[in-house]
């Protein structure tokens, strides 16, 4: 982020003070005065209301920027929150903190749509009974406190259920937990805690390994999408682009029956039947041993390796998992030649009843290769808390009515633990249920009384992901609503209760932090004093070690590993039946992030569906139940049934129904429980060995229901149908070959330079000619830029039935192409945003110029001249000009993230990417008030801000010096179509980079 | 002989009607004004608040260009009787001084009740009407509202409209608020319609690219 | 000599026939009028509906973002041109036949482009900003862009407006006269006096008359060729596939003739059978019209077929996609249709009955329409369904709200021609008589004058 | 029309109105001829001259071509936007406003050259003018002095006029 911009605020006490204080947000000065464009209904009659105090960090009219860190997810990426005049209005990735250095997915960015919610809860609740009806009432603090501090007071069984806590709140609230005497379970779908299990088996030590991609030459990955959505996704896609920088291109094979987004990124997905996963790793194990790789582990391990690999018959392997005998062979060659690799399995389809086999023989095929302590770093570990089977034995507890009081924070078990452990039921034997929820969700509502939360942009905490990273949350604006801090709720609660034991020396949270950072701050051997070490971490948003340093760290296998494994040749014969494949979305993650309608508009990364749960079918499969594309079908089992708009595809197995997590919400808010269709947890079944949730396995059954719902997918052809606009040089190398892909690039250069005929003279830019660089090899598709677009230029979220309609306002859409050679499938992704081209076809067709050409390069689009013509929209060659058919409003106070910089169309006129030109105005005022021009990578786009591939590069094409110049310039450069039709795009795309794998 | 007669009439008819519209039109114009001439609103105001030829002051009156809180006299009631003679003129207070956010900001944003309060703790007022007027500032600000004051230059949100880089660039204030010093009650001077703004940078050079304001 | 002169008839019975027209209406008119008024009310209905929420009422959406709207106006643009085909380009080329139908088919150019006018302004997002389209000294500053294919638009639509109606007036001010001295009750004696104004038929008034006459139709025979060519380059100047053909202007020419001369048969078959113009509207005229459509049909099915072709010849995958996808794609029923409307029903006009089978003939002529709006909705819709960009390609919901403002259209075409020809002239009496062979005392003397 | 009396003489058959004109030009005496509809015979016999009205329609014409690239050229370089590649004036675009406007102002050009050699609109002149004239009759008006309105009365009538009426002149 420019750090010109940067204003860091030294939040005081004083702020705390009730009623209207300097952080008060005020209503004018334009920020939120939407005055109609339409000249004939507005009344522009306003107010203008000045602060009552003031503070010299907010000049109205001024951004100040916070650092906190995102807590969305337990990735712990850095964040940076834009607020204007006391709101927070974007959030940003931040390049401090060593985990996601800049980027930030979709998920991270849409968390002010949580913030603001217009159905978070508002003030505390208690559930009580009128008219025969259970309704919530809203009570003050003082009462809402008293009434659970009686009931901690309690003897009895109480128990607490929390979500995955980080940092020093997990600190407080275990010592919280036990000073109360209360037991505690920890829940989060989203945790792979097997693979932390798997860790202590193999290494010896609990927890989920870093895994350095960008030291990777060849990846494998069994099922673990760590593109999208598991564990570190910003993280991983970070050092997965770093690997495939041309001269450093890492190969990438993905085993998985589904088609992912890993899978589409991958140089070779390789479709295996579900849960046959670890048959093929313990081939490939077989294979590397047999080959002599190995030799840097003690005779003992290797030997016992040996002997366990020695059952396996790889012609076995390759009838079960469907994977032909040479495929295998291929994975192992790879691995056995590559100078470093990186083996992952996750996902859904390592989620499995007993899913330790496969992460054990991951770990011992990275053991093998000398990959740990290389590309896994085991001194790096995330340590999940998650237990299911602790929470199952609490559900079971509840089930005897022996539980007497149970309090729950930041989890939703009633929604997403699966129904067989019988959660919801269970929960009406509990007398009392305590909830801390910020959002009415449905664990929420089946509290007797609600203390809402703060949403942790509101409020001070930290996060602590791995070894060597503290990241810091700080509130950026004050509350929303009458919500209070959980750790200061801790705190006043443990005072009301009077319990003795509970004394944490703080009078709030945010002492009590300070206090635990002072710990932080004596280790990091800090020589300045601990208040500059504080500014400096709130300044930075965290504490951070430099991550290089090596710690070294004791490797001992457990005998149990050798077992589980040994067990895993046990494991039934996978049967015939169809089985259901839940897997997590970038768009509604395990169904935290489904209240949110920028992810619920996100297009799904892969199948492009919006605003639905849906099931993934193969024609196959539903040619012998008789359904077509778009019909709905009933997925059912014994425990639940699902109602669902069948996509069929052929990217899936045929063994498998797979539908994405996190939709089919009972409560959440208005914008969750949109999504109609049910919830995917209710049929999953409980493992048997697993500490996680099950995700593959359940049984299903389909059948044709009568109806064919809406199933909007924003992709209009899958195919390019040969017109050469995402573009793939396929780098043809054997598992040998290390040549780099620069010699991939000389297609798209010769076709680049085609001769310029016009009738026109070519347009001079004096100072500045903007233009950005597009490497399609970077991008994934995750879409964090499309979230990050709709976050900075207030785009409408439009809702389901109008997307039907085509009508989807996304500036920047990621158009996703399939194409398939033989038995491999090819999947490019590339982002299309208005190309500012140089001879526009836009332009000209506009009869009242609310679209030209300015000196700087751009395509302007002016909103308030547009008559709304829509000739430039059917101009346009690549399609990217959006239209308002309606004037959309967001509820109070979701429309409180609205930028003020951008203005909000109205209906009737036609928008598109400008580029952020608010965003290029602003650091040109910078530059002009410092006397200068404006600097290389001054200015971000946000798209470009957000990627967490850097695949998006914007700057100056005039200056020949600039990072997009120099890029634009490279071999692998292209403009789409532009050798058609000559529109001179301001955009160029480098070709995707592909490795043959054969 | 007729139709002669009757075409005479016609002509004269028109004609006299339109030079009757130019007058009436006219005297309201800038300078010429009486009403302008004895307070000197718009001295100093670039073009006379005009934003072309045809955009004379008569028809704010119709609110031909749009609604009043968009026209040229527009002088709402404020909920303090502020009176920039007293504060300006007499007391010789600079605009920066309460107004200082326009150097940093896009806009020049009203003070806060504080930055009142910095003067008025000490400055009760002399005559009864000011008295009540500096006690109304106090309540607000004890009461930790905000003084809701009635905006008089209304402009669209689709302008963005930077004071920063004006004063930056050596303009004065009255250039576009007239002279506010000798104004009681602030009042608009000009219709700050685009032609106007246009006219200007024209003049002065600088950008006429609609991206400067539109975006 | 005319066809009137074979039936021995006089100028009198042209003046009676003609202004028995303008006689107190039945019932049936009432009726009529009421359907069209009331269509107009659903139509506008529809498009408060559409002001009041946005254009989103519509159906349109991305790609397509022209639609019906925009396929109403080109096509009541089209039918606007063979008014000025038969009155102005016939008139100089002096074919007969077009005397007795030349003033409903001006009557029908002038209100055709009043209901076509209405299109871009229901069509545009702001229509209450569409006057910004127009060269006018403002406060912003700003003038349209004249390099924009819709400013041209707006010149030609006004221009051809402005210049058909003048002529049809002045075409009718001796025949008001006529009216005007026939006229009976208070009211139609004014109406007829002013709108006549004051014309006496006066050898001196007909030789400025005539002269300008004959320059109004040299003026007017430019338009025919140049507004549908502006027209076709709303299309033409784009680089739509499918849209960017340097065909488009004939093409569009012979198209709205085609469909224009299908309209005039429309209106003048029940017109010539509710008032029994049988005298005055012969089976030869029908027979001319019929050759008039069977040429400009050749002419269309030429130029669908040319596109075809051309997108075969350029070898360019984005035009060959679009003409596969036309035949082939998601709204073939369109293409077929079109194709059978336009190519194969008018072939029936080379068996020489069928050309003055005045059942067939109306039958024909409204196929003939249905086919020229599909003609548009295909150059419109299925070109912008499928562009350059696949990820991009899209369909197409009709909206009711469409619908209703469609049919308003019609009802606001019908509701002005109902209206016309109980007020005014539908058949021009002075032209009429003007074929009509002179009374002579002396027949065989007469040569002498010449 | 000269003279205080007219008289008007009512005609069925265009070779007595032809000879009643030649009678009367011959006469020189002020006379109209209003006729159902235009004949080119009547034209010959009135006035051999050709119309004005193209002259002003030339004008016209000439002005609107002007007008149309005037205007949309200045209006280009008023405020001269990019559009595309495009040139700020860019003639071969505005060819069509040029070409519009020629059309345009010539066209109004001819009504009003109509409007003013008609002398439309006509409210006194209706001079011997009768309502069968707009039907079958022609007619021809002759301006005299009283005193030679039988002579005038008598000639008409050889000539073979249905009948011939005195009225009061202009």
């Amino acid at each position: 982020m420019e750090s010109k911009l940067v204003k860091i605020n030294k939040r005081r006490k004083a702020e705390k003070k009730e009623g209207i204080s300097r952080r008060s947000f005020i209503k004018s000065l334009g920020a939120a005065g939407a005055a109609g464009i339409a000249g004939c209904a507005d009344n522009p009659a306003q107010k203008i209301l000045p602060f009552v105090k003031g503070d010299t960090t907010q000049i109205p009219g001024v951004a100040v920027w916070y650092s906190s860190t995102c807590k969305e997810c337990s990735a712990g990426c850095g964040i940076q929150v834009r607020t204007r005049e006391g709101r927070a209005v974007k959030i940003e990735g931040n390049r401090e903190n060593p985990v996601n250095r800049g980027g930030l997915c979709a998920l991270g960015q849409a968390a002010l749509q949580s913030l603001y919610d217009p159905d978070r809860i508002r003030e505390p609740l208690k559930k009580v009974s009128e008219g025969g009806r259970e309704i919530f009432k809203p009570i003050s603090w003082e009462d809402a406190f008293s009434e659970v501090a009686e009931a901690l007071k309690e003897e009895g069984y109480k128990a607490f259920l929390a979500g995955e806590l980080t940092g020093t709140v997990a600190d407080l609230w275990d010592s919280w937990c036990q000073d109360h005497d209360i037991q505690q379970a920890v829940y989060d779908p989203m945790q792979p805690v097997d693979l932390a299990r798997a860790s202590e088996l193999t290494f010896g030590h609990y927890g989920i390994p870093k895994y350095n991609f960008e030291k990777a030459e060849v990846i494998v990955s069994f099922g673990a999408d760590f593109l999208e959505t598991w564990i570190s996704p910003v993280e991983y896609a970070r050092g997965w682009a770093a690997g495939r920088k041309p001269g450093n291109v890492s190969r990438v094979i993905h085993i998985e029956p589904r088609l992912s987004l890993t899978a589409a990124n991958a140089d070779k997905w390789i479709r295996s039947k579900p849960g046959s996963e670890t048959a093929v790793a313990l081939a490939v194990l077989k294979l590397l041993v047999e080959r002599g790789n190995g030799k840097n582990l003690s005779e003992s391990v290797i030997n016992r390796l040996k002997k366990l690999v020695s059952k396996v018959n790889i012609e076995e392997v390759a009838y079960v998992s469907g994977i032909k005998r040479s495929t295998v062979l291929l994975i192992a060659d790879y691995l056995h030649q590559a100078r470093s690799s990186l083996v992952l399995a996750g996902g859904p389809a390592a989620s499995k009843e007993r899913p330790l086999g496969l992460f054990v023989a991951v770990n011992f095929i990275n053991m093998v290769l000398k990959n740990v302590g290389r590309t896994v770093d085991i001194s790096r570990m995330r340590k999940p808390r998650t237990s299911v089977r602790k929470v199952s034995e609490l559900v079971a507890a509840m089930d005897k009515a022996k539980v007497k009081t149970l309090l729950v924070y930041a989890t939703n078990p009633a929604f997403s633990l699966p129904q067989s452990y019988n959660f919801r039921y269970a929960a009406k034997k509990v007398s009392k249920i305590i909830s801390f929820a910020s959002h009415m969700d449905e664990t929420a509502k089946l509290a007797d009384i609600i203390l809402p939360a703060h949403h942790s942009l509101e409020e001070w905490g930290d996060a602590h992901p791995f070894n060597g990273v503290y990241g810091l949350t700080q509130p950026v604006m004050r509350p929303v609503f009458n919500t209070r801090s959980f750790g200061d709720m801790l705190i006043t609660l443990s005072e009301k209760s009077g319990n003795k034991k509970a004394a944490y020396g703080a009078a709030n949270f945010e002492e009590y932090l300070k206090n635990a950072w002072k710990k932080i701050h004596v280790t990091s051997g800090s020589a300045e004093s601990f208040k500059s070490f504080w500014l400096k971490a709130v300044e930075r948003g965290g504490y951070f070690e430099d991550l290089e340093k090596h710690i070294p760290v004791r490797v001992s296998v457990k005998d149990e590993a050798y077992t589980v494994v040994a067990e895993s040749f046990k494991e039934p014969e996978h049967d015939h039946g169809l089985m259901l494949y839940a897997y997590p979305s970038v768009r509604s993650f395990d169904g935290r992030a489904a209240n949110r309608p920028w992810l619920q508009e996100l297009p799904d990364p892969v199948t492009k569906i919006v605003w639905d749960s849906w099931a993934e079918i193969h024609p196959e499969t539903a040619g012998k139940a008789g359904i077509k594309n778009g019909d709905l079908v009933a997925v059912r089992n014994k425990y639940g049934d699902l109602k669902l708009a069948a996509y069929i595809t052929e990217n899936v197995d045929q063994g498998i129904v797979a539908v994405p997590l996190g939709q089919g919400h009972t409560e959440y808010g208005r914008y969750a429980r949109l999504v109609k269709g049910g919830n995917v947890y209710d049929l999953l079944q409980t493992g048997e060995d697993s500490d996680g949730v099950v995700l593959l396995g359940s049984h299903v059954e389909i059948k044709r229901l009568p109806g064919r719902p809406k199933l909007v997918n924003t992709q209009g052809s899958d195919s390019q149908h040969g017109r050469g606009l995402a573009r793939t040089a396929i780098v043809a190398a054997t598992a040998a070959s290390h040549s780099n892909g620069h010699n991939g690039g000389h297609h798209a250069h010769q076709e680049g330079h085609h001769e310029i005929k016009q009738m026109y003279v070519q347009r001079e830019h004096p100072v500045y000619e903007w233009g950005m660089v597009v490497d399609l090899a970077a991008c994934t598709g995750c879409s964090a830029c499309v979230v990050a677009c709709y976050a900075e230029n207030n785009i409408a979220v439009v809702g389901k039935d109008v997307c039907w309609q085509g009508r989807e306002m996304s500036w920047l859409r990621i158009d996703r192409y399939y194409e398939k050679k033989g038995e491999e499938l090819r999947v490019s992704f590339q982002p299309m945003m208005c190309q500012h081209c140089n001879n526009a076809p836009c332009e000209p067709v506009c009869p009242v110029y609310a679209t030209y050409h300015n000196e700087d390069g751009l395509n302007v689009m002016v909103y308030n001249r547009c008559v709304g013509t829509r000739y430039c929209s059917n101009n346009c060659t690549y399609k990217v000009r959006r239209y308002n058919w309606y004037e959309f409003k967001l509820p109070e106070p979701l429309n409180w993230q609205v930028n003020p910089d951008v203005t909000k169309r109205t209906a009737g006129v036609m928008e598109k990417c400008t580029f952020c030109i608010q965003r290029i105005n602003e650091a040109k005022d910078i530059a002009k008030d410092q006397g200068r021009l404006v600097e290389d990578g001054e200015i971000q786009p946000a798209c470009v801000q957000s990627c967490p591939t850097e695949a998006l590069v914007f700057g100056n094409l005039k200056d020949p010096n600039s990072r997009v110049s120099r890029l634009a310039k490279s071999g692998r450069g292209y403009k789409v179509l532009d050798h058609h039709i000559n529109t001179q795009p301001s955009v160029t795309y480098l070709e995707d980079l592909k490795w043959e794998i054969t | 002989m007729a139709r002669k007669v009757s075409g005479i009439v016609i002509f004269v008819v028109v004609v006299t009607g339109f030079i009757g519209l130019l007058m009436v039109a006219y005297p309201l114009k800038a300078d010429q004004s009486s009403s302008y001439n004895k307070i000197g609103k718009r001295a100093g105001v670039y073009n006379d608040g005009q934003a072309a030829l045809w955009d004379l002051n008569i028809l704010d009156h119709f609110h031909y260009f749009g609604p009043e809180a968009r026209a040229r006299g527009y002088r709402p009631e404020q909920p303090i009787k502020f009176s920039h003679v007293t504060h300006v003129q007499k007391n010789k207070i600079e605009c920066q001084f309460c107004h200082w956010s326009v150097t940093k900001s896009p806009y020049a944003t009203i003070p806060e009740v504080e930055v009142c309060m910095g003067c008025h703790k000490m400055v009760k007022g002399t005559s009864d009407q000011q008295k009540t007027e500096i006690a109304k500032v106090e309540k607000y600000y004890n009461e930790g509202k905000a003084i809701p004051w009635q905006k008089v230059h209304v402009m669209p949100d689709y302008v963005h409209f930077n004071h920063k880089r004006h004063i930056k660039a050596g303009m004065g204030c009255q250039e576009c608020h007239g002279q506010i010093p000798e104004m009681p009650v602030v009042e608009r001077v000009s219709s700050m319609k685009m032609g106007w703004c246009v006219s200007c940078h024209r003049h002065e050079g600088t950008s006429i690219d609609c991206a400067t304001c539109h975006y | 000599m005319g066809e009137a002169a074979k039936k021995e008839i006089g100028y009198k019975d042209v003046n009676d026939q003609v202004l028995r027209m303008l006689e107190p209406p039945g019932a049936g008119w009432y009726i009529q009028l009421f359907i069209c008024v009331a269509l107009v009310i659903v139509g506008f209905f529809c498009w408060t509906r559409q002001l009041l929420f946005g254009m989103g009422m519509a159906g349109i959406a991305h790609p397509i973002m022209w639609g019906v709207y925009i396929t109403n106006f080109v096509f009541w643009v089209g039918i606007a041109h063979s008014g000025t085909l038969i009155s102005a380009v016939l008139y100089l080329f002096r074919a007969k036949f077009r005397q007795p139908i030349y003033r409903l088919a001006e009557a029908m150019t002038v209100f055709a482009v009043m209901t076509a006018g209405l299109f871009p302004i229901i069509h545009v997002g702001r229509p209450w900003f569409a006057y910004w389209l127009m060269p006018y000294p403002n406060e912003r500053a700003l003038w349209p862009n004249f390099r924009s294919p819709l400013v041209w638009d707006v010149f030609a639509i006004s221009t051809y407006f402005t210049v058909s109606a003048v002529f049809f007036i002045v075409g009718l001010i001796p025949d008001i006269a006529a009216a005007r001295d026939r006229a009976k009750t208070f009211f139609r004696k004014m109406l007829y006096s002013i709108t006549s104004v004051g014309w006496t038929g006066s050898h001196s008034n007909w030789r400025h008359y005539m002269a300008g006459y004959l320059l109004f139709a040299a003026f007017a025979t430019p338009l025919v060729v140049s507004v549908h060519s502006v027209v076709s380059w709303d299309f033409a100047m784009g680089n739509v596939p499918g849209w960017h053909a340097t065909i488009f202007p004939p093409y569009f020419v012979a198209g709205a003739i085609f469909s224009g001369v299908a309209m005039v048969l429309t209106l003048i078959i029940p017109l010539r059978r509710v008032f029994k113009l049988h005298d005055l509207i012969r089976p030869e005229h029908f027979d001319a019209m019929s050759k008039l459509i069977m040429l400009t049909s050749g002419i269309v099915t030429y130029s669908y077929l040319t596109e075809f072709y051309t997108a075969w010849f350029s070898n360019n995958i984005f035009e060959r996609y679009q003409f596969w996808f036309r035949p082939f794609g998601e709204f073939k029923a369109a293409f077929w249709g079109m194709a059978f409307c336009n190519c194969i029903a008018p072939l029936s006009l080379w068996i020489k009955p069928l050309r003055t089978n005045i059942t067939h003939l109306f039958i024909l002529s409204i196929i003939i329409n249905i086919g020229m709006w599909l003609e548009r909705f295909n150059i419109i819709f299925t070109s912008l369904a499928r562009e350059f960009v696949p990820a991009a390609w899209g369909g197409y919901n009709f909206s009711w709200v469409e619908f209703g403002i469609t049919i308003g259209a019609f009802g606001w075409f019908g509701m002005w021609m109902t209206l016309f020809i109980k007020f005014f002239p539908a058949v021009a009496i002075t032209e009429i008589k003007e074929v009509m062979p002179v009374p002579m005392r002396n027949p065989e003397a007469a040569g002498q004058h010449h | 029309m000269k003279g205080e009396k007219a008289v008007v003489g009512v005609f069925t058959y265009m070779d007595d109105l032809l000879t009643a004109i030649e009678k009367v030009k011959a006469e020189k005496r002020d006379f109209r001829v209003y006729s159902p509809f235009a004949h080119h015979l009547i034209e010959h016999a009135t006035s051999p001259g050709r119309s004005p009205v193209r002259f002003v329609n030339g004008t016209g014409a000439m002005l609107g071509l002007i007008a149309g690239f005037a205007l949309a050229i200045w209006c280009a370089m008023d405020w001269p936007l990019r559009v595309s590649a495009k040139d700020v004036v860019s003639i071969p675009g505005f060819v069509v406003i040029g070409y519009e406007c020629t059309i345009l102002i010539g066209s109004l050009a001819i009504l009003a050259a109509i409007f003013h050699f008609c002398r439309l609109p006509n409210i006194l002149r209706k001079v011997g003018y009768d309502p069968r004239f707009s039907d079958d009759k022609f007619g021809l008006v002759v301006g005299c002095s009283s005193g030679e309105v039988d002579k005038v009365e008598a000639s008409l009538k050889d000539a073979g006029a249905d009948e011939v009426e005195v009225r009061d002149g202009l």
